[in-house]
């Protein structure tokens, strides 16, 4: 019998076979937190221990309050400010210039790799399948318990398999995919298992679509997500990494799933999650012409360059008629959209920057959404009050669908863009 | 109407950002306004108005931004009058505007816990503490007829308009 | 009779006759412009005065500059409340990430030379700049305003400023607006308008003129002018002043404005060293193409101290277009600088950039009173782009003039 | 050990959104703070009402969302009892475990419980009784029962380092 990729992962971390419902502990390569950071700080010393167990593998951003709005979150910051020094954690990304959504920096970084084991106080942590790790999001206090051992209990997982085959149609992106995906399958269709894609379908797709199909399986529970790695990973490896030599990890043929799926590229249609669920799938054509307020661009599901690129193209040399507010993934994504003139397109076009991070979608600031107003984003959630009030709602789309609704003022189709 | 009461004492420059911070002044709440008014500058002025309605500044009160939300404030907290021996210039009409009383006089002389008493619109303010009487500068008429009837809106509602 | 001030030519122009200083006076006014921050209690004020109709929708702007895109729930529904007014009334939204509300106003043409223009922000009187009689007004006074189209005016004295020979290397507008502040003092100007002249005047450029008579209400001046021979209108030779000023540019250096008070002058030499955290380029003060081209100009292939936060943020969507197309926004992101959207940002502590406790931050913007930028617990030191971007470098404060 | 309470009863896919939103996410608050704040997203009257000793009961997928710990202090600190629900998201039940609150997983017993219902749950037998009979429950893996023995993660690696000799003489 052979091993699925979570299988084989927590073996040769464990160094002896497992197989699932097994709990065992596992050693992370890496661990990542953002703000809460100054909340498992505060827990590690709680627990007493002097130092954390490894600084060099602990990476830590600030992006959830960048630049801070208040002077809690710029106080709150300086609390991991200092236990940084303190710990000489040397992964640090403060707000100088070089950091982003932390799901982000450690894919653009290279931190995430195949055969990495990745942690992330963050739920969106499985986001870094996408470089084919095995990346697992906790709460904080885990996290700090972490820090302290350098170990992590997990319950070995169920897998599903999803093979995917075809090529995305112009105006069809990986976020329609996954959003329909995550429609058939429920809100907890992926609880607790390992999700699996492979097929030509995600070996013609960028590390970037990938990013947006894996970050968004917590969204169906997931407790990861993988996509088959590749030379593209390799590649984008080899221009960026930390750590030492990493070695292409997958699932043996003969493993066995507790499900398998199918899906066509060439069948899927834009399509929406309607307010107040992510599973609340709807094709395009049964909610265009809803009355748009605002529209976000930008996030860890779609915040890179290639979505920046894509709203863009739609935009170019036209005028929104909503607020469309822009904010990338990092500030790397944010100086190659400068170079490329991607920017200057989307400014003329009159959409508004912010600051890189994770702006609107986690409502904390730079574009919280007011009683009643409908916001189209390219985030993740759209639970209510997500982004604001809770009498909002949000639609959650792809950046095609989004840059083309902005332009029209109510939920569009984008695919017209590609035929008008 | 007579003002009768205890002064809250005040130095120069007291800017518009110490009487309601910026990241308060975005709401009709006006108990938040009244809570959180001269908070950067005494964290007891909430306890003293109680005892004392009367501000007395310096020279310059009043300075820095033309956020209304300051003067509503201090109304909002209290205060019944405000004197100084001058006001920024926004913060003047602001205060008049919004029918807060303010009263320009030489405030050299009067110290904390001190009991003025003035007549509103008259020329003279009384130190019933030191007995000392200070002559107050006159509003304008167009000022003096907005206050009368209450502040802006109303002189509006009243009048019709300019 | 003596000759006329600006002030008082341009406020009699709109009189319908000719007033001096110290008259009060209705005016027509030429056009309004209400910012989010003001403009709540406005809309809320004109709602209540018992008029259904704004004077005339094509003389007022609304601009959600001071806390855009909305930092919170609050603050998204006091926009969202304003929208609606402005849609109702047929007003322009200038909407979050436009730019600061002054720069919009001068670069769409709103105020001209000659114009009377209030603004529900203090810092209306940067359009002195371009000519026009501009001044800084409360909510319930712009009610008023957008209701009748008029406002009641105390035509301003005049205080004369005179600015003889040449700005040495290092020294900026910002450096001669701090200096002449910290001699008048922050309510030297109270209720007057301030002229000023000079030779200088002949070849700064508009963004040296704006940053100006942006800080004129600093030392509590109800508007100002920065007078030249194109400026297009001018004083009588033999009008009357209060007080005339002269000073020599020659002795002016790089200085600050130390924390709390904007007129605690300091030059260079007394504060360089002092570390800093945090570093603000942006704001209706200095936030314009030429004061970004400054600090790129010096932090060019470099980068900036560890530990220093430097947040730019450009004052309008045309200043960031610029930027992008010369290259002086990638020299300012590559050397470490943070982007933040177009508009007041970090200058009004409301929605980003607040500095921590104990933090001491140096800033391109108008106020450094305790709080201002969000946080009580903060010192502020005012400076030029340049110096800003020179102490940015070395995370510390720093004379610009070796570094250009 | 038996505990007997009162309960809220809740649908299915209550995400942490509801249970601790996310304005209050970053601030540095405490345990009591984050309880008067707890299901502030969804039910006001429970964030106005809950008692010590109270009971969830929920549907499916209670907790999806983010990875928020607060969503599961809020609740501890308002004194809630335990959970139970027919399926719990991933790392919400994590956190429970690291938390020390007891989550019960248990479908027929949320089926047949009524909102105006009390409970109770023997955790000895296994067992969740409510006015329609006793549900029996799937005890919990033994490497989880030592750290809700413990009361917690936390408190769980203080003991383990402690028996390695590790932690810090305090």
């Amino acid at each position: 019998m052979g091993k699925t990729f979570v299988e084989k992962m927590i073996s040769r971390n464990m160094g002896t076979d497992v197989s699932v419902g097994d709990i065992v502990f596992i050693k992370p390569d890496f661990c990542i937190s953002h703000e809460n950071a100054s909340s498992v700080c505060r827990t590690f010393k709680a627990i007493g221990v002097e130092r954390v167990f490894d600084p060099d593998k602990i990476v830590i951003t600030f992006d959830h309050t960048v630049p801070a709005c208040s002077v809690e979150y710029a106080n709150a910051h300086v609390i991991t400010r200092e236990f940084v020094a303190e710990q000489g954690i040397s992964h640090f990304y403060d707000i100088n210039g070089h950091g982003g959504v932390c799901h982000q920096i450690m894919c653009q970084e290279g931190y995430s790799a195949p055969g990495r084991v990745i942690i992330g106080s963050d739920s969106h942590t499985c986001t870094s399948g996408a470089m084919g790790a095995l990346a697992i999001g906790v709460g904080r206090s885990e996290m700090a318990g972490v820090w302290a051992t350098g170990d992590l209990w997990v319950r070995v997982p169920e897998s599903i398999r999803i093979n995917v085959t075809g090529r995305l149609r112009p105006g069809v992106g990986a976020k329609d995919f996954i959003l329909k995906v995550i429609g058939d399958f429920r809100a907890d269709g992926a609880d607790y298992c390992s999700v699996e894609f492979c097929g030509d379908g995600i070996a013609a797709m960028s590390v970037s679509q990938r990013m947006t199909i894996c970050n968004m399986c917590v969204e169906m529970g997931a407790k990861n997500a993988v996509c088959k790695p590749d030379e593209k990973v390799a590649e984008q490896l080899r221009a960026k990494m930390h750590g030492g030599a990493y070695e292409m990890v997958w699932a043996d043929d003969a493993a066995e799933y507790k499900l398998v799926r199918d899906y066509d590229l060439d069948e899927l249609v834009p399509g929406v999650a309607k307010p107040h669920t992510v599973d609340n799938w709807a094709p395009i054509t049964e909610v265009a012409g809803t009355r748009v307020d605002q529209v976000l661009i930008g996030t860890c599901t779609n915040g890179r360059l290639e979505d920046l690129q894509a709203a863009a193209e739609i935009l170019r040399g036209r005028q929104v008629k909503v607020r469309t507010i822009i904010t990338p993934a990092s500030v790397e994504i944010l100086r190659a959209a400068i170079a490329d003139g991607t920017l200057s397109a989307l400014v003329d076009a009159g959409c508004t920057i912010t600051s890189p991070g994770c702006g609107a979608c986690i409502g904390l600031s730079y574009g919280v959404l007011g009683d009643g107003e409908v916001c189209v984003s390219t985030a993740n959630r759209n639970f209510k009050g997500r982004e604001g009030s809770k009498e909002s709602q949000i639609y959650l789309a792809s950046p095609m669908t989004a840059a083309w609704s902005a332009l029209q003022g109510v939920i569009s189709d984008p695919r017209e863009a590609y035929t008008k | 109407m007579t003002i009768k009461d205890k002064v809250i004492r005040y130095g120069d420059d007291i800017n518009t950002d110490v009487i309601i911070a910026g990241k308060y002044t975005k709401t009709f709440s006006i108990e938040t306004l009244a809570q959180h008014a001269m908070e950067d500058l005494d964290r007891d002025f909430t306890t003293k108005i109680k005892q004392a309605s009367i501000i007395v500044g310096g020279s310059y009160f009043g300075c820095g931004s033309s956020r209304e939300a300051a003067p509503i404030a201090l109304k909002a907290a209290g205060v019944s009058c405000i004197f100084a021996k001058t006001f920024a210039r926004i913060f003047y009409r602001n205060a008049i505007n919004i029918g807060l009383p303010i009263v320009e006089c030489n405030t050299d002389n009067i110290h904390e816990g001190d009991v003025l008493v003035y007549e509103l619109g008259s020329d003279t303010v009384v130190n019933e503490t030191t007995g000392e009487r200070l002559k107050t500068q006159p509003l304008p008429d167009i000022m003096l007829d907005i206050f009368k009837c209450g502040g802006l809106v109303e002189y509006f509602r009243q009048t019709g308009g300019y | 009779m003596s000759g006329l001030t600006l002030s008082e030519k341009i406020l009699s122009a709109h009189s319908g006759r000719e007033v001096r200083a110290g008259e009060i006076t209705f005016c027509d006014v030429d056009f309004m412009m209400v910012p989010d921050s003001t403009g709540l209690y406005a809309v809320r004020s004109f709602s209540q005065l018992g008029k259904d109709k704004v004077c005339d929708p094509a003389k007022i702007l609304f601009v959600f500059d001071h806390c855009s895109p909305a930092p919170n729930e609050n603050l998204a529904n006091v926009q969202q409340y304003q929208r609606r007014f402005a849609n109702e009334q047929g007003i322009t939204i200038a909407e979050g990430g436009e730019g600061v509300c002054h720069q919009i106003t001068v670069e769409r043409g709103h105020a001209s030379v000659g114009k009377l223009v209030v603004g529900a922000d203090s810092h209306t009187c940067t359009y002195g700049a371009v000519g026009a009689f501009a001044t800084g007004i409360g909510a319930t006074d712009m009610a008023a305003c957008m209701a009748s189209g008029k406002n009641w005016f105390k035509v301003p004295e005049t205080i004369r400023i005179n600015l003889h020979g040449k700005l040495p290397k290092g020294a900026s507008a910002k450096d001669i607006i701090l200096t002449v502040m910290g001699r008048l003092g922050a309510d030297g100007a109270n209720y007057r308008a301030v002229e000023f002249y000079g030779e200088y005047f002949e070849t700064c450029t508009l963004a040296d003129r704006m940053t100006i008579m942006n800080m004129v209400v600093e030392m509590g001046a109800k508007n100002g002018f920065t007078c030249f021979s194109g400026l297009g209108i001018q004083a009588d030779p033999d009008a009357e002043y209060c007080e005339v000023h002269d000073f020599d540019l020659e002795t002016f250096v790089p200085c600050v404005a130390k924390p709390h008070t904007v007129d605690n002058w300091a030059p260079i030499s007394e504060v360089a060293g002092t570390p800093v955290q945090f570093a603000f380029l942006g704001s209706c003060t200095n936030g314009r193409y030429e004061d970004l081209k400054s600090a790129a100009d010096i932090l060019r292939g470099k980068h900036i101290a560890k530990g220093v936060r430097f947040l730019v943020a450009p004052a309008s969507k045309d200043v960031l277009l610029k930027a992008v197309e010369t290259g002086v926004l990638r020299d300012l992101v590559e050397a470490g600088a943070a982007l933040f959207t177009c508009g007041c940002g970090v200058c009004v502590g409301t929605h980003g950039g607040v500095p921590c406790d104990g933090e001491t931050a140096i800033s391109t913007s108008n106020r450094n009173f305790k709080g201002r930028m969000g946080n009580p617990n903060a010192q502020i030191f005012l400076a030029s782009a340049a110096t800003v971007a020179a102490s940015a470098l070395n995370g510390c404060i720093t004379d610009p003039a070796a570094y250009m | 050990m038996k505990i007997t309470g009162k309960i809220w009863k809740y649908g299915d896919d209550v995400n942490t959104d509801y249970i601790f939103p996310g304005v209050y996410t970053y601030m540095t608050l405490t345990e009591e703070e984050m309880g008067k704040h707890a299901m502030e997203g969804l039910d006001p009257d429970f964030t106005q009402n809950a008692a010590p000793g109270d009971i969830i009961v929920a549907g499916k997928n209670w907790g999806c969302g983010s990875s928020r710990e607060q969503a599961v202090k809020c609740l501890r600190a308002r004194g809630i009892a335990a959970l139970v629900a027919s399926s719990v998201a991933r790392i919400n039940f994590r956190n429970s475990i690291n938390e020390g609150f007891p989550v019960i997983i248990c479908p027929e017993a949320v089926r047949t419980t009524e909102p105006d219902d009390t409970i109770t749950i023997d955790f000895d037998r296994g067992v969740v009784s409510n006015r329609s009979g006793d549900y029996s429950f799937a005890p919990y893996n033994a490497q989880i029962q030592a750290i809700m023995n413990c009361g917690g993660l936390i408190p769980y690696i203080k003991e383990s380092l402690k028996q390695r000799g590790k932690l810090r003489q305090a």
